[in-house]
């Protein structure tokens, strides 16, 4: 799975460089995330803007590194949603528990 | 069965090996699918995106659930584009369940789980799950309008 | 056949109606199969627009040579992944043809025309046409390399 | 279909604005490219930079429209092939018998 990594002052921000987030590569992106929080990395922002479809294993692994992340004092915040992404976190309400910015400038600004 | 109404018909069947690799070629070929519908007022975009979804779901589910090591031949998809309605049929040769038991996911404190049949419920417009000793199918409908 | 062999093969069957509108269509399974094909050494793009053109080319000859009006049951196509080889096969129910009879196009005087199987036999490693009472089915195959 | 149409010093752009140029709109495109000869419109610069596909009929429809437009005393030139767009042509070796340029500036300038 192609992910891009890079650390920011206070937080790290996760490049998901892959057209699809389903079953097939979600089992492999919580690892990485897993990775990062164990390593203390626990301000995340996953820009997702190459991200044409995520499923409902997308959504769940989002879930659970959003649930470590504030388990561990930190946060995960998502930025570069495309619309119809973004319409899989509205029906099923999950926009609102994570925060979430247009771009990634957006986020920064509000970090 | 009429000339004309016949001429709009396009059934594409597919089979895959039972791995999450594949999951993508069949969402992609529902999208393909959603573009060449010619009677549907709604955004096809959204219905490809749509189908690429429950399809994705439908296939992950038989790959967790409903897969028979012994007996593996791949999983089947149909998807049926009819006159007034789009049948998507995907097989399992798992010992099957009862879809009507399955609670909804509670969204107000939401665990990530059972999110697929939530959205192939919310997204189409009939589903069943038919049991056999042959195999068990899914059947998906949406009304084409 | 083993079983790591068997993991790899997709079939997608698709059946058209006999009208021009659904080349694209079915060019894009086509091109969706080949970008998932995982043991090509070859460039994934440059076989998927050439399966999209074989396909368009196989169709477009049945709805303009191969028709039967009055017994129009539209077209069937269908797309074989096996372990090292790539089997296309479209059918007809026309008069059929002599497809080694057919003379190679003048490329140094061209007219536009006789370019189709031209396409078919020069993307392809293996082209057949196969006549029966029956149905006439054109198959195309392509080594997996 | 659908073409735009721009009329400039000594020439007619057509923009194909198609993914596709094959045997479902190969007809009604000839049919446009005939309707703007007999209207005496006998120079046509085609741009093509958004076809991403090209059959045999294409390909068939564009020699009758280069054929035609010479026989009138014209030309017909092929500007922003895509590069699988380009293969076909080499594949017949129809490059030999269009004059094709990169881009629409290009053609101009040639013009
Ligand atoms: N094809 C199937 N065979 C057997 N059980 C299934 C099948 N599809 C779904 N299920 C059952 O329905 C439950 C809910 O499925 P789903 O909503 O997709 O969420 P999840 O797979 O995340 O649990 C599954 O946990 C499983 O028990
Ligand atoms: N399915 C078919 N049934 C009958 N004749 C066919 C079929 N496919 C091809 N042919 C014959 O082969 C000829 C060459 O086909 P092709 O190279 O595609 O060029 P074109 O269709 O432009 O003539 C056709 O003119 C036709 O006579």
């Amino acid at each position: 799975m192609n992910l891009e990594l890079e650390e920011i002052k206070n937080a790290t921000i996760l490049r998901i460089k892959e057209k699809r987030l389903d079953a097939h590569n979600s089992p492999e992106f919580k690892d990485r995330m897993l990775k990062l929080l164990e390593n203390g990395n626990v301000n995340i922002i996953i820009e997702m803007s190459e991200v044409r479809f995520v499923d409902s294993s997308g959504l769940g692994v989002l879930l659970s590194g959003f649930k470590n992340a504030a388990s561990l004092k930190g946060g995960l915040i998502l930025t570069g949603l495309q619309s119809q992404v973004k319409s899989m976190f509205e029906l099923t309400r999950l926009h609102r528990v994570f925060k979430i910015y247009p771009t990634l400038e957006e986020a920064l600004g509000q970090d | 069965m009429t000339g004309s109404n016949y001429q709009s018909r396009v059934k594409v069947d597919v089979v895959i090996p039972t791995n999450t690799r594949f999951l993508g070629l069949v969402g992609s070929i529902g999208e393909d699918v959603a573009r060449e519908i010619d009677r549907y007022s709604g955004d096809r975009e959204v219905l490809g995106y749509n189908l690429n979804l429950v399809l994705t779901e439908a296939m992950a589910n038989v790959i967790a659930h409903g897969s028979n090591h012994r007996r593996n031949g791949g999983i089947k998809i149909s998807i049926h584009v009819q006159e007034n309605e789009l049948l998507i049929r995907v097989k399992d040769k798992g010992k099957g369940f009862d879809l009507k038991s399955v609670p909804p996911p509670d969204l107000d404190n939401p665990t990530g789980g059972g999110l697929g049949l939530f959205f192939i419920k919310t997204l189409m417009d009939n589903v069943q799950y038919h049991q056999a000793k042959s195999g068990n199918v899914l059947e998906m409908r949406k009304q084409l309008r």
